[in-house]
């Protein structure tokens, strides 16, 4: 009994924690807040996921989520400095286009949820050493197996990997003569205050 | 209360049980009971925390002084040792500034998520077959995970300090610590893959035959040295501690810090030595079990009698100094060299001993194969 | 305290509640994605919402089927997203050098 | 610098902006065959290790010194330069006539020689000699530049005042002849000689502030015939 209502509370707290940070991801006009925020929800999900006895599952989504994806996104949100200003606020067509859309989804979502559906009769007992029977069945080439699709995620992400390097990488200049600090006269153009050039042009 | 303590200590009779395990236990029947434990346990590695960064501190100051010819602190207390406590007074009463333009909020987050980190990593460490405050049936994962989660700290603390060397400093380590990682984590699945389990118990448990490191025909010794080399960059202590490094960066993410935030990264940083040296004791030195070889009974009689703690003290011990000797005798690398360690020598020997592992696993091929 | 207990008890959250916490969780990130301007601000908002849909999975699983199936599901999806901020990122620091700005109104080169 | 090829340096002609200019080619860094750098670095690791530890080990290499408790057996070395001292010679008499080969050797104007003529030998001779120790970077030009061996730099380190005012020393305790101008003299004229006492600084020092006993304020250009009155 103390069991189930420690559930309760923590869920509870849980579940209003991850809306409030949830909301603050997408409102916020400071990225790097919004990055925090969304470690956050990543954090409390996998609490969610040890209420539901899925400890391992709980691990990988630290391991990857935070401690990859989200710095990650942080590394993203430095390179391309917008940390640096705020972001501007969305125009009111956007963002009544985003919460109608949000909200009728919703909707339509607790319409769904809340239909009648055959009573779940049976009782299932949480899966007892998921890392066994998780590890067991990735590696099944039966038909209950996920081999070929746990294959074709690491093909995935090795693409992915390359493809990350190879767009991100960066362009060499093209090879430049050498520049002598603006001494040279073709350079002068160039290398003075922009209000004197366009004096020098009139 | 009475009580309480009484049960406390008839409890350490029992077999050998966490105390998480016990409050669970104690949870239905007894809550006040499960209460007082966590709390204690909460209380006592706290405790803990705080006694072995002043430990940690003083031995590295005295340390690296006899590498470097010098006496280190002498005049507060005998030898000293009352030094750090005298530098702590003093960090507590000093000012905590946050720089103008700083982001406050996160500047005043970013110390205690990384602290936080280490202090949670405390928590599944077993310290001796009595003491231990929770096992994890993902024990090895969640280590990983939640070191992992401490770079978010320094990232945050370098970026919102609003100074151009934070930030440097904070992106070399978000960099550092990602790439490390993987090395890392390649090291401790090869234990992993030995034992068949990741709580950390479990594995502690599995090397009763003898350590890791040796029963395995050197694919133990080689994971042992990467995961050493990838976890002293992964803590960034010399000669990985480019995300700092003095001579470049003044003091690299934590620049802007002072008094009681500076000493949170600075207690982080001295921990972490600790966890990875707890670590890498559980892991491959067999954690509190006794040095053992084979079925030589006298020998292994001999070794029993110093208690798991014992052992596990002394192996934590020399890992730490391994890592104060290390500090104290390489220069620290530049940042391409740091990459290319990584990514071009320590990345493939990983993967190479991970497949010899599991076939090292597959034919059953350790010294001492009985017990397993 | 029983009965406050039995009464906290009582209110165990089931299928629905954490199904209607992931909805939630999805219908921000899904209203994020529409509204945000910057392109890793969008990134965030779609992660928000692949992380509820591994949440749905995993509530499935533990309430309605007797295996590990949603639990490998729910990996897929971490892994799918991982892959995906990863060449998100690029992207971004590619668009970045190119066009000094990654707000998604200011980026027209495909329009004319 | 084993793993430089200093076999393959090249001069070669490149035009930079117009101009051919030659150009040493970089000797090439011979890198290692990628499975043999790894024992190598090994090596390379044990070796600085084992040097650390051999210190680690030794406790005789300890070059600190604890240094109040140890004033009596303090020893210096035969270079450290402290402060500059004044030689004398076995009669008392300084060694030093009066040259100002140091003050004109002194890089930064730390030394001020005066001199007057002599009351009974009629040449040069000291009067004062004043070392600023507040500006002095113990750079020894002054004691090598001497000709007659008058200086020396002494061990004497304990130093420390609470003001600046009073790292201006005099370091003669008295004006007169060198020993070498008394011994020329006659039995008579030797007996005249008087050496003149001269106690702390007391002139005019760089600072502003209150006064000290034996110290006056700074001279400004304005006041100055008033204090030169005084002097």
């Amino acid at each position: 009994m103390i069991a189930s209502a420690l559930t309760t509370v923590m869920f509870y707290t849980i579940a209003v924690g991850m809306t409030v940070l949830a909301l603050t991801v997408i409102f916020t006009r400071k990225l790097l807040r919004a990055a925090v925020a969304l470690m956050a929800v990543l954090m409390l999900t996998a609490g969610l996921y040890i209420l539901l006895n899925a400890e391992f599952l709980a691990g990988v989504q630290v391991l990857v989520y935070i401690g990859g994806i989200v710095v990650l996104i942080v590394f993203a949100i430095m390179l391309t400095r917008s940390a640096d200003l705020l972001e501007d606020h969305p125009t009111t067509k956007r963002m009544l286009l985003g919460s109608v859309v949000g909200l009728a989804m919703l909707f339509a979502s607790c319409c769904a949820i809340f239909s009648p559906r055959p009573a779940n009769t049976q009782v299932l007992e949480p899966v007892k050493d998921d890392v066994h029977a998780i590890g067991m069945k990735l590696l099944d080439y039966g038909p209950e197996g996920f081999v070929l699709p746990f294959e074709l995620i690491s093909l995935l992400l090795l693409a992915a990997a390359i493809g990350g390097i190879v767009i991100a990488r960066k362009i060499p200049a093209p090879e430049q003569p050498f520049t002598s600090g603006g001494d040279l006269p073709g350079e002068v153009h160039f290398t003075q205050p922009r209000l004197q050039r366009e004096e020098e042009t009139k | 209360m009475h009580e309480i303590a009484l049960r406390i200590l008839l409890a350490a009779g029992d077999p050998p049980k966490t105390i998480a395990e016990r409050a669970t236990e104690a949870l239905p029947t007894d809550p006040l009971f499960a209460i007082a434990l966590i709390g204690g346990a909460m209380v006592g590695v706290l405790t803990f925390l705080t006694l072995l960064g002043l430990v940690l501190i003083y031995a590295e100051r005295k340390i690296s002084a006899r590498f470097q010819c010098r006496l280190g602190p002498m005049r507060v207390g005998p030898h000293g040792l009352l030094q750090t406590v005298a530098d702590t007074l003093k960090l507590l009463c000093k000012e905590d500034i946050v720089p103008t333009r700083a982001d406050q909020a996160m500047h005043l987050l970013a110390p205690f998520l990384s602290l936080g980190a280490t202090v949670l990593v405390l928590l599944v460490v077993p310290y001796s077959p009595l003491l231990h405050v929770a096992d994890m049936n993902i024990g090895v994962l969640y280590v990983t995970a939640i070191s992992g989660f401490g770079v978010m700290g320094i990232l945050l603390g370098g970026w919102s300090s609003n100074n151009k060397w934070a930030l440097l400093g904070a992106m070399r380590s978000g960099a550092q610590i990602i790439s490390y990682e993987i090395s890392a984590t390649l090291a401790l699945l090869v234990v992993v893959l030995f034992a068949g389990t990741m709580s950390l118990r479990g594995i502690v448990e599995s090397q009763e035959a003898g350590w890791w490191i040796w029963r395995a025909h050197g694919v133990g010794i080689v994971s042992f040295i990467v995961y050493l080399i990838a976890s002293t960059a992964e803590i960034n202590r010399t000669p990985f501690d480019i995300p700092e490094g003095e001579s470049e960066l003044t003091a690299g993410f934590h620049a802007e810090y002072s008094g009681l935030r500076f000493s949170f990264f600075f207690l982080a940083e001295f921990i972490n030595m600790f966890v990875v040296a707890a670590l890498t004791s559980t892991l491959f030195l067999g954690g509190w079990m006794p040095f053992h070889v084979g079925n030589f009974t006298a020998f292994n009689q001999v070794m029993d009698l110093l208690p798991g703690g014992g052992w596990f003290f002394l192996k934590v011990s020399g890992i730490i100094f391994l890592l104060m000797w290390f500090r104290w005798t390489f220069p620290r690398l530049r940042v391409d060299q740091l990459m290319r360690l990584e990514w071009k020598i320590l990345l493939p020997i990983g993967f190479v001993n991970l497949l010899v592992a599991s076939f090292v696993v597959l034919y059953n091929f350790y010294l001492f194969p009985g017990n397993n | 305290m029983t009965d406050i207990l039995q009464k906290i008890a009582s209110y165990e959250p089931g299928e629905t509640q954490f199904l209607v916490l992931a909805t939630v969780i999805f219908c921000i990130g899904m209203s994020g994605l529409l509204t945000r301007r910057n392109a890793v601000g969008i990134l965030m908002s779609a992660e928000l919402m692949l992380n509820s849909a591994a949440l749905m999975f995993v509530v499935f699983n533990r309430f309605a089927a007797p295996s590990v199936d949603g639990h490998i599901m729910a990996i897929f999806i971490i892994a799918v997203a991982a892959a995906e901020a990863v060449v998100g990122m690029a992207i971004f620091v590619a668009l970045f050098r190119y066009r000094q700005t990654i707000d998604v109104t200011q980026i027209t080169l495909l329009r004319d | 610098m084993s793993n430089v090829d200093f076999t393959d340096v090249r001069l070669s002609q490149q035009s930079i902006a117009g101009q051919t200019v030659p150009v040493a080619l970089v000797p090439r860094i011979r890198t290692q065959n990628y499975f043999a750098q790894v024992p190598s670095a090994f090596k390379s690791l044990w070796k600085g290790m084992k040097l650390t530890m051999w210190y680690f080990l030794h406790p005789s290499t300890i070059v600190t010194k604890q240094y109040p408790e140890n004033r009596a057996t303090l020893k210096f070395p035969e270079r450290y330069r402290a402060n500059l001292q004044l030689n004398q010679d076995d009669n008392g008499y300084y060694m030093c006539n009066g040259c100002k080969a140091c003050e004109r050797a002194c890089p930064n104007a730390s030394i001020i020689v005066k001199t007057r003529k002599g009351a009974v030998t009629g040449k040069n001779e000291l009067d004062a000699y004043v070392w600023r120790m507040d500006s002095c970077t113990f750079c020894n030009a002054c004691v090598m530049a001497c000709p007659s061996d008058a200086l020396r730099m002494g061990h004497e380190f304990e130093c420390a005042v609470y003001d600046r005012r009073l790292l201006i020393y005099t370091l003669n305790r008295h004006a007169g002849p060198t020993g070498d101008q008394v011994a020329k003299l006659d039995e008579e004229t030797r007996k005249q000689v008087v050496l003149e006492k001269r106690g702390p600084y007391d002139g005019p020092v760089p600072l502003a502030g209150e006064a000290y006993p034996n110290i006056r304020p700074i001279v400004l250009p304005g006041q100055a015939t008033e204090q030169e009155d005084k002097v």
